[in-house]
Order: structure tokens, then C-alpha cells, then sequence
């Protein structure tokens, strides 16, 4: 599967994508391109299974990263196609834009185990809900840290009460 | 009769802030739950909300008190890439040297905990006396043995001059000599065989489908290396290829002996890489933008977000970055370390085997937790002692003994 | 079959690899032990000699200072303190974290790392930790 | 007379206790000092165990709440007053044990265990999960060994009795008739099969690795002496460091009583003291030989693994040595010297 394969087979479904490129090697100049893919929230799944038929052997997926962007948040899901041959990975990302009002997203753990892990930090970090995830506990935040604040959030739910341990230490 | 086993925070097998409980019945583990939340300590929020990018390469550097390297480099090459800033050639082959000296460091890091966690000490004391060597040409390259403090955006801080060059050839030399006798001192060993043939199995199926990554997913046969996938750095120069244990062994059973085949093959792979890298270095200068405070400048001028990809020692470490124009700082930055994805690989490893097999199972995917946990938000009402208390305990302690 | 052995003989009548800074055995008495090198009496056993790029303590060239606070605002570890009234800087050695940042953003070129890397210290903001 | 035999065996234990206690620690100081050089590391001074126990003795002796209190401290006193007595029983560089008579062969393959039954009781008694875990493997461990032992003992034992008449089973008798003089060339094949059997023996009686799966550091995190610590540790420490030279002063007893004094025919008092230096460095030979390369060179092993070496390989290699011995006797006694 090359890249202009992919970017054919998603075209087909619909999705706009979007290539990022850059140049790097120095005697053997390789560009590398990035995809980078607006996808809805209710075909994510979709988007996800059809990856992995077209994959050769699996899809590879890295991890959620979610961004919060004033009123919506931008979950980017990195995946990957066509690891194992020579310069030949296409680093996939699906982004979701979901709005703060309404903060849940399907789970992938039925396709893609490995994305249990992720999923977990994004409900604890960002408050978003993952409809159909089983193990929803705490993955690195402690049992007793308060509900309701979340790390990685700009808005009123940031943490406050910082122990601003680096900077009283002075006196 | 059934109890739980907490292998815990702090337990002489996992010298890291994670928690297997193993429930067992007799000496064979039924259950396996991993506990992570032990010691988060905010990096990314740091990243995101108290430093600008310059100060936020020493806090990424500071993620793992060993592959401090994977991480800066990572975040250096998604922020050259949003702000599309040029690398000079040299510079792109030192991130290569630097990133393989790493490497080596890491792997002969690795196999003398593993050694020790087989309860093969003398094993321990000689991998680390032979990994000093690397030690002392870090030392003289880099200034410091372990923290490189050399990543820069837009090339390295320095340089590796004309003198240094004899000591890392040297330092080559000795590698490529030493190989044969430490495959031989572990792969040859019986009592090693006995400890970790068929042992902490993980089929290729479950290698993909949990996403492990670098040699934990290389021993189960997965032909997954960032090196050789995707072009970065100078690595299009060097024809990486994954290392599958079959190539020393000739089968793959994905086993944690053959973890210990794949590093070890990685550090003889690392050594060539180096040499070749040596011998076609480029010429010129090294970082195309001397002045720190331009660099600050273009950086908060410039919008967009991307990723970095490495291949650190442990598997492929990931950096997302966002920036956003105006904004000090980076707008979102999100961290995942190559451990964060392996933990998932214990289950499967660990199931029906005998505690005697948690420790060296656990450390076979070398596992760095402190690149997994990254954020502490202390809440003061209910601690009662703080950092501070327990400081000035050990001030007075001293004092008194130095009495 | 077992291969360690014979490297275990082999290393037996080598020279030991550990490096005897700063004397063989621990002592019983560290003070005492002080006072007996600086007396003389006992002496110690040299480091592994250190590269010249080596990042120690960090020394710092108050008259070519201008002032600038670059390097405050480069420290990761915000270990850099400004003096309005001179004009210069102070910098605590215990916060800081030897990266040399500051060494490269100084348009003066004032602040160096130092070969010096022995600083335990029981107080945080002793004299020996603070560079004026 | 009952009261000066009182009086003798009483002064003697007290004597030998010290004495025990002295030479177990030095050659643990000594041991460790060979290990650590052979790992290419300097290693303690030779009296750094004397600095443990005495560090020991000086921390506080905690006992967690859920362990039996009284078992949990009456384990290491037993385990330290057996491992004392069973050199009660062994001869010393060659001159009679303290207390000796009919059987006491026998008598110190029970004394053997007595020691590690009592850790398994401490162990059983301190409540945490790993000591439980520690004292399954101990008595499993225990099992393992017992076999060869007895079979390679046993098989000496019989070969005497085939050779002379009389009280064969005294250690003393043992001793005093070097075994290697009376066998031919197959039961001296036989005897160092046996020897080997023995050596190998020794590493699982006093927890060493590759056979410490019951003290194992990085699995259960010291297993049995998980909750020990202070004066309770510090006996079990002396203990281990009395076991050791008590079994390997009993290698010696059996397969190397010979003295050197006579071939310098000196007086008395010299001749005892050459003697005795020869004992010690028999005992350091068998020692570097049985625990020193052994724990240096290999891995820890799983108790899986412990218990088939035992059952299968080493008590293998014993009864071919009892076959050997035994088809000597019988059959060909070719005459070697």
C-alpha cells in the first residue's frame, strides 16, 4: 500500500484529506507526508474498520491526543498504515472535533485493543466520555484526585490549586 | 487458596512507580491488573502552561532518567516541522550518532537489570563494566554521561569535534570485539535459558492487536522500526532494517529470550550505524539559527500542529504538538512513551506463570515508568507532611550525624 | 553450557574495575575522615579524570554582565535571580540543573560551566551554593 | 563423674559456639570477598560481616502486628541453637567431636533439617504474603534436597560397613578410616560421583543461589526474612554463617579427614596447630568450590526447575555412584595403588 493508494482509498469514502510534507535524509533526500483527516464523530468507527481491512498487516496506532480549542476539543487519533517496508509508513491522523457541551466519543477498544490505555487518560485528562469503554478507572491521576478538574483542559475546569512548590522555596 | 501478590511501587524486582497485582493460586498468576497511578508528575502541563518551548526541552529531556534523548528529539523535529525550520545536514547526522549512542547505553542498561532480576549478578557487574565505556564517550562528547542537553530547534548546541572522533572510534572497536563474548555469557547460558525460554510468551496476533512497540513487538517477529519506516533525521542514509530475532537464532518464538537476542543485536546494529555515520559526516555548521531569542520569536509567530516520531531504545515515542500564533509556549503538547503502550503487553505475558516469572517478564519490555507518568497536581488540604517537611527531617538528621 | 565461569576465573586475577574515589573502604567516620585529609594524613584517591566540556558549577563574570536577563528567561529551572539595584544576577546552584542554556543565549559570553562537581551541601542557600 | 561430664560437654557447646560463630562469619567475610572479585569489584573488607551483626544487634527488632509474636521470635533462636548443636557433633580438624557415640550419622541428617524447619515456622509466622510464599518454597525446597543427601550419606555409610565391622556410623569412625584407601578404582569413580552430588547439595541447604528461591530478593523480596529484622535477623544471619561451616567441616569429615602433621613430625603443640590450619583451608577449598563459584556463576532458578534438578539429575548422579560403589565391592575391586 503506497501512499497514493491510501490517499485514493480514502478519497474514496468521502473524507478530504489533507498531506503535510517534509524533507529529511541527506544524501538520499526522502520526504516524509503525514495525513491528516477530518472525520465525524459517528463514522469514526467506520473509518477505523475499513483502515484495518485495507491495511496489509495492521493498522499501527500510536495514540489519542486531544487539543482543547476554546469552545470544541479536537481529539486526534495517530495511526499509521504500512509499517515493515523500506520509507514506506504513512503516518494516518483522524481528527474528531467534538463540542465541550456534549464530550463523549465511541470507544475503538473492539477493533483496536491497544487503544484501551489512551482512552482511559482521555477521560481522565480531558473529561471526555467513552461510550463502550469497559475499565474506566483512574489510569495515572490518583483514586482519591478530585473529580470534575481535569489537567489538560484551558477553561474552568484547569486545575487551581497549584502547590507552587518550585518557586517558595526562595526564603 | 487465592491472595494477591502486589508487586508493587516499591518492590526490589520493579525498581518504578507502577503496580502489578498478580492475583495467584498456589504459585501460578490467574490475574494480572496494572496500577499506573503512582507518581504522575505534570509534564505536559508544565509544557503547556509554565515554560516557553526553549525551557520546555529540559523538562522533556527530564521525562526519563534514561532515553532523555527520544524525547527532545521528537519535540524538536514536530516543532521544525510546523515552523518549517531548516536543518543543516551536519546537524541532522549528529541527532543520529547521539540517538545510537543512546541506544547502546539503554540496551546495556537493560541487560544488566535483566541479569539481576534472573538473580545473575556477576552478570550485572559485567555488562555495566563493559556499558562504562559508552559512558565515558558520552562524557566527552556531550560533556555529562547521561543528560545530553544537546537538542536544540534547528540543529544541536554542539558540535563533535576532531578529537573526539579517535575516542568513539575506539569506543566502535571495542563494541564490535565484545560482541561475540557477551552473546555468548547470555545467549549460551543454561541456567538463563532455563529462566526465560518459553517464558512471558507474546504471540505476533497479540503483539499487533495490543500495539506493543520496538523490540518488545521486534522478538515476536513484527518488522516495526520508526528507523526503517519513516524518514527522519539522517536515517534514509543509513538503510536501517528491524531486527527480528532470527536473524541470530533462526526462529521467532517471542519469548523474553529472544527480547534479550533482538537488544542485543540492536547494540551491534547501533555501533555500525555510528561508524557509518562517522565516516560520511557532513561538513558545516550546525544550527541554523544562532541567536536563542529569534528562535523564540518564530516560534510563537507560527501556527499549525504535527508529530514527532522516534524510535527510542524502548519502542516509538510520539510527541503531538499544537501551536498556536501569540501564544508563549506550546499550545498543546501531548507525550506518549514507548512503556505506555508495552504495559498493555503484560497480561497476555504474565498469565499462568509463576511469580518467579514476574520480575524478569516485567523488565523484559524494559519498562521506564517514569516516561509514562508525567503530572503531579498536589492538592494541600489533607497532606500533612509536604516535600518541604521531609526536606528540613533530613537537614537536621545530617547535622546531628555529622556531630 | 555455563560460559560464566570461565570469565568469572579470568576476572578473578584481574585488576578490580571499581575506581577507589575517594578511599577504598567506607570509613566508620566521614568527619573524622575529613579532618585527616585535610590534615594530610590520608590521601585520596583521584576521580576519573573529567573531559574539558565537562558542565560543573557554574562561574560567573560579574564585570562583563550588562544585564540583559536572557538567561532568566532561558533557565528551565528558573535557578537565576535578577539584583534590580546592581544589575546583576544570582544565580542558586542547588536549583540549577547544569544544562548551560544560559552559557549559549549570553551575548556577553559571561557565564561558563566549571569542572567542579562536588557540592553536597546540608543548606540549600550556603554561600558555596550561591554564584554572585 | 556425671557432673565433670556435665561440666566438659557444657564449656565445650560454649566454646564451640564462639568458635563457630568466629569462623562462620570470617569465611562469609572471605566468601564474599572472593565473589566480589571474581565480578571484578573490590568488594567489602574481610570484616564486614562482624560490622553487619553488630549493625544488626543495634537496630530496633520489629514484629508486625498480624504475625504469631512468639513463634516469630522463637524461630531464629532455634534455627541458631541447631545450627550450633550439629557441630557439636562433627569432628574438628580430625580430633573428637564433643559429643559423639552410636548413629550420630543419622543424627546429624536430622539436625540438618532442623534449621530450616524453624525458618519455615518463622516464615509461616510473620503473616506477609511473601514470607508465606518464601516458607511453600523453603519447604519445598527442602523436600528436593533431602533425597540425595540421604542417599549420597547413606551410600558412604554402607560402603564402610562392607569394609570394616564395628560402629560404622559414627562420624568419628568415618574419619578416623579415610574411605578413599579402602575402595577400587570404580568406587572411587563412585565416591567423587558422590562428592559431586554433596557439593551440589550445599548450595540448596544454605539458601544460595542458583537454589535461594526461598530468600529470593528480587521475586518475594527476601521471602522468609521479609519481616525480620534487628536481633531476630542478626541470628538468622549468625546462623546461616554457622550452617555453612558446619556442612562444610561435615564434607570434610567424610571425604577429606587426612592431617599433614606427620610428615613434618614436629612436637605436640605445633603439629595441632598445622593441623588445624590445614582444616581451614580444607574447608575453604570446599567452601569456594560448593558455594563461592557455584552462587557467582549461574542464575537463580525457578522452584520447578529446583526440585526436578534435585529429584532427577543429582539424585541420579548419587544412586550411580551407590551402583559404582556397590559393583566395587561386589564384583571387581581393581586395586589402584
Amino acid at each position: 500500500m503506497n501512499i497514493e493508494e491510501i490517499i485514493d482509498a480514502f478519497e474514496e469514502k468521502g473524507l478530504e484529506v489533507k498531506v503535510q510534507t517534509r524533507m529529511a535524509g541527506v544524501k538520499k533526500k526522502t520526504e516524509r507526508k503525514t495525513l491528516w483527516i477530518n472525520v465525524g464523530r459517528d463514522r469514526l468507527k467506520e473509518i477505523v474498520e475499513y483502515m484495518v481491512e485495507i491495511a496489509d498487516d495492521f493498522p499501527h496506532f500510536s495514540v489519542i491526543s486531544p487539543a482543547d480549542v476554546g469552545e470544541e476539543v479536537e481529539v486526534n487519533y495517530h495511526l499509521s498504515l504500512g509499517y515493515g517496508s523500506y520509507m514506506g509508513e504513512v503516518p494516518i491522523t483522524l481528527k474528531v472535533t467534538i463540542p465541550k457541551k456534549d464530550l463523549w466519543v465511541p470507544t475503538l477498544t473492539d477493533i483496536i485493543p491497544g487503544t484501551a490505555f489512551s482512552e482511559r487518560e482521555i477521560i481522565e485528562m480531558m473529561g471526555i466520555d467513552v461510550k463502550g469503554l469497559e475499565d474506566k478507572r483512574h489510569l495515572f491521576l490518583t483514586e482519591d484526585f478530585p473529580d470534575g478538574i481535569y489537567p489538560w483542559r484551558r477553561d474552568e475546569t484547569a486545575p487551581k490549586k497549584i502547590n507552587k512548590l518550585y518557586e517558595g522555596w526562595k526564603e | 487458596m487465592k491472595y494477591t501478590i502486589p508487586i508493587g511501587p516499591i518492590h526490589p524486582a520493579l525498581k518504578e512507580p507502577i503496580m502489578i497485582s498478580c492475583t495467584i493460586s498456589g504459585e501460578e498468576i490467574t490475574d494480572v491488573d496494572v496500577i499506573a497511578s503512582q507518581n504522575h508528575r505534570g509534564i505536559e502541563w508544565i509544557g503547556m502552561n509554565r515554560n516557553n518551548p526553549i525551557q520546555t526541552i529540559y523538562v522533556a529531556e527530564r521525562i526519563c532518567g534514561i532515553c532523555n534523548f527520544c524525547h527532545p528529539a521528537c519535540l524538536a523535529m514536530a516543532v521544525e516541522e510546523i515552523t518549517d525550520m531548516e536543518v543543516p545536514e551536519r546537524a541532522q547526522y549528529i541527532r543520529v550518532v547521539q540517538s545510537e549512542l543512546e541506544r547502546i547505553h539503554s540496551h546495556l542498561l537493560w541487560a544488566g537489570v535483566a541479569a539481576h532480576e534472573l538473580g545473575f549478578d556477576s552478570l550485572l557487574h559485567y555488562t555495566w563494566k563493559i556499558r562504562e565505556k559508552v559512558m565515558d564517550t558520552l562524557e566527552i562528547v556531550n560533556g555529562n554521561r547521561v543528560t545530553k542537553a544537546i537538542m536544540m530547534y534547528g540543529g544541536v548546541r554542539r558540535d563533535i569535534k576532531d578529537e573526539h572522533v579517535p575516542k568513539i572510534r575506539e569506543m566502535i572497536k571495542y563494541y564490535l570485539d565484545l560482541f561475540g563474548e557477551v552473546a555468548k555469557l547470555f545467549l549460551e547460558d543454561k541456567t538463563i535459558k532455563m529462566r526465560t525460554r518459553d517464558i512471558g510468551i507474546l504471540t505476533r496476533e497479540d503483539a499487533i492487536k495490543l500495539e506493543a512497540t520496538g523490540p518488545t513487538v521486534r522478538a515476536s517477529g513484527v518488522k516495526k522500526d520508526v528507523r526503517q519506516d519513516t524518514s527522519y533525521y539522517a536515517y534514509p542514509d543509513f538503510d536501517v532494517k528491524a531486527m527480528t530475532p532470527d536473524i541470530l537464532t533462526g526462529d521467532v518464538v517471542g519469548d523474553t529470550y529472544d527480547r534479550i537476542v533482538v537488544r542485543l543485536l540492536e547494540v551491534k546494529q547501533s555501533v555500525e550505524i555510528i561508524e557509518q555515520a562517522l565516516d560520511e559526516m557532513p561538513s558545516g555548521e550546525i544550527i541554523s539559527e544562532e541567536k536563542i531569542p529569534k528562535i523564540l520569536a518564530t516560534i510563537k509567530k507560527s501556527d499549525g500542529e504535527a508529530i514527532g516520531r522516534h524510535e527510542a531504545p524502548r519502542g516509538e515515542d510520539i510527541h503531538y504538538v499544537k501551536l498556536k500564533s501569540g501564544f508563549d509556549g506550546l499550545y498543546t503538547w501531548k507525550v506518549r512513551a514507548p512503556t505506555y503502550n508495552n504495559i498493555l503487553a503484560w497480561m497476555p505475558m504474565l498469565m499462568h506463570h509463576q511469580i518467579a516469572d514476574i520480575p524478569i517478564v516485567a523488565a523484559s519490555i524494559d519498562p521506564c515508568m517514569s516516561c509514562t507518568n508525567r503530572a503531579v497536581v498536589l492538592d494541600d488540604n489533607e497532606r500533612i507532611i509536604t516535600a518541604e517537611d521531609l526536606h528540613n527531617l533530613s537537614i537536621e538528621k545530617t547535622k546531628e550525624m555529622m556531630k | 553450557m555455563f560460559p560464566m565461569f570461565g570469565q568469572l576465573i579470568k576476572q578473578l586475577f584481574h585488576k578490580p574495575f571499581t575506581n577507589k574515589f575517594p578511599v577504598k573502604y567506607t570509613p566508620n567516620d566521614v568527619t573524622a575522615l575529613m579532618e585527616k585529609v585535610e590534615s594530610g594524613e590520608v590521601k585520596i584517591n583521584p576521580p576519573v579524570e573529567l573531559p574539558e566540556s565537562f558542565r560543573g558549577k557554574i562561574v560567573y563574570d560579574k564585570e562583563k554582565c550588562i544585564g540583559c536577563k536572557l538567561c532568566i528567561r532561558v533557565c528551565p529551572a528558573k535557578a537565576i535571580d535578577f539584583k534590580e539595584e546592581e544589575k546583576k544576577i544570582k544565580i542558586y546552584v542547588s536549583r540549577c540543573i547544569f544544562c548551560s542554556q544560559c552559557n549559549d543565549v549570553c551575548p556577553v559570553n559571561c557565564l561558563h560551566m566549571s569542572n567542579e562537581f562536588m557540592l553536597a551541601d546540608v543548606d540549600r542557600l550556603s554561600d558555596n551554593l550561591i554564584v554572585e | 563423674m556425671t557432673g565433670e561430664i556435665f561440666f566438659r560437654v557444657v564449656m565445650g557447646t560454649i566454646g564451640i559456639a564462639f568458635f563457630a560463630l568466629f569462623l562462620g562469619l570470617s569465611y562469609k567475610g572471605i566468601d564474599r570477598k572472593i565473589a566480589a572479585h571474581m565480578q571484578s569489584r573490590i568488594g567489602p573488607p574481610l570484616r564486614q560481616p562482624f560490622w553487619d551483626v553488630g549493625k544488626l544487634l543495634v537496630k530496633d527488632n520489629v514484629v508486625p502486628e498480624n504475625a504469631v509474636s512468639w513463634l516469630f521470635n522463637l524461630a531464629p533462636v532455634v534455627c541458631l541453637a541447631s545450627s550450633i548443636t550439629l557441630l557439636l557433633y562433627i569432628p574438628i580438624a580430625g580430633y573428637e567431636p564433643l559429643l559423639h557415640g552410636h548413629g550420630d550419622l543419622i543424627l546429624i541428617l536430622y539436625l540438618l533439617t532442623i534449621p530450616a524447619l524453624s525458618m519455615v515456622v518463622g516464615g509461616f509466622a510473620s503473616g506477609s504474603p511473601y514470607a508465606t510464599v518464601g516458607a511453600q518454597r523453603e519447604m519445598v525446597t527442602m523436600i528436593s534436597y533431602e533425597f540425595p543427601l540421604a542417599v549420597a550419606i547413606i551410600s558412604v555409610a554402607w560402603k564402610m560397613s562392607d569394609a570394616f565391622k564395628g560402629d560404622i556410623f559414627t562420624l568419628s569412625f568415618i574419619s578416623s578410616h579415610p574411605i578413599w584407601g579402602n575402595v577400587g578404582l570404580l568406587g572411587v569413580a563412585g565416591l567423587i560421583l558422590i562428592l559431586l552430588a554433596l557439593i551440589i547439595v550445599l548450595p540448596a541447604e544454605l539458601s544460595k543461589i542458583p537454589f535461594d528461591v526461598a530468600e529470593a530478593e528480587t521475586e518475594i523480596a527476601g521471602g522468609l526474612l521479609v519481616e525480620y529484622s534487628g536481633r531476630n535477623l542478626a541470628m538468622f544471619y549468625l546462623a546461616d554463617g554457622v550452617k555453612t561451616f558446619a556442612l562444610t567441616s561435615l564434607v570434610v569429615a567424610i571425604f577429606f579427614p587426612y592431617g599433614i602433621s606427620q610428615f613434618f613430625g614436629l612436637g605436640s603443640i605445633p603439629s595441632f596447630i598445622i593441623d588445624f590450619l590445614f582444616f581451614l583451608l580444607k574447608i575453604f577449598l570446599v567452601m569456594l568450590f560448593s558455594v563461592t563459584l557455584i552462587r557467582v556463576g549461574v542464575a537463580r532458578l525457578r522452584i520447578s526447575q529446583v526440585v526436578s534438578t534435585y529429584w532427577v539429575a543429582i539424585t541420579l548422579m548419587a544412586l550411580l555412584g551407590l551402583v559404582l560403589l556397590m559393583w566395587d565391592s561386589q564384583v571387581l575391586t581393581v586395586r589402584w595403588w
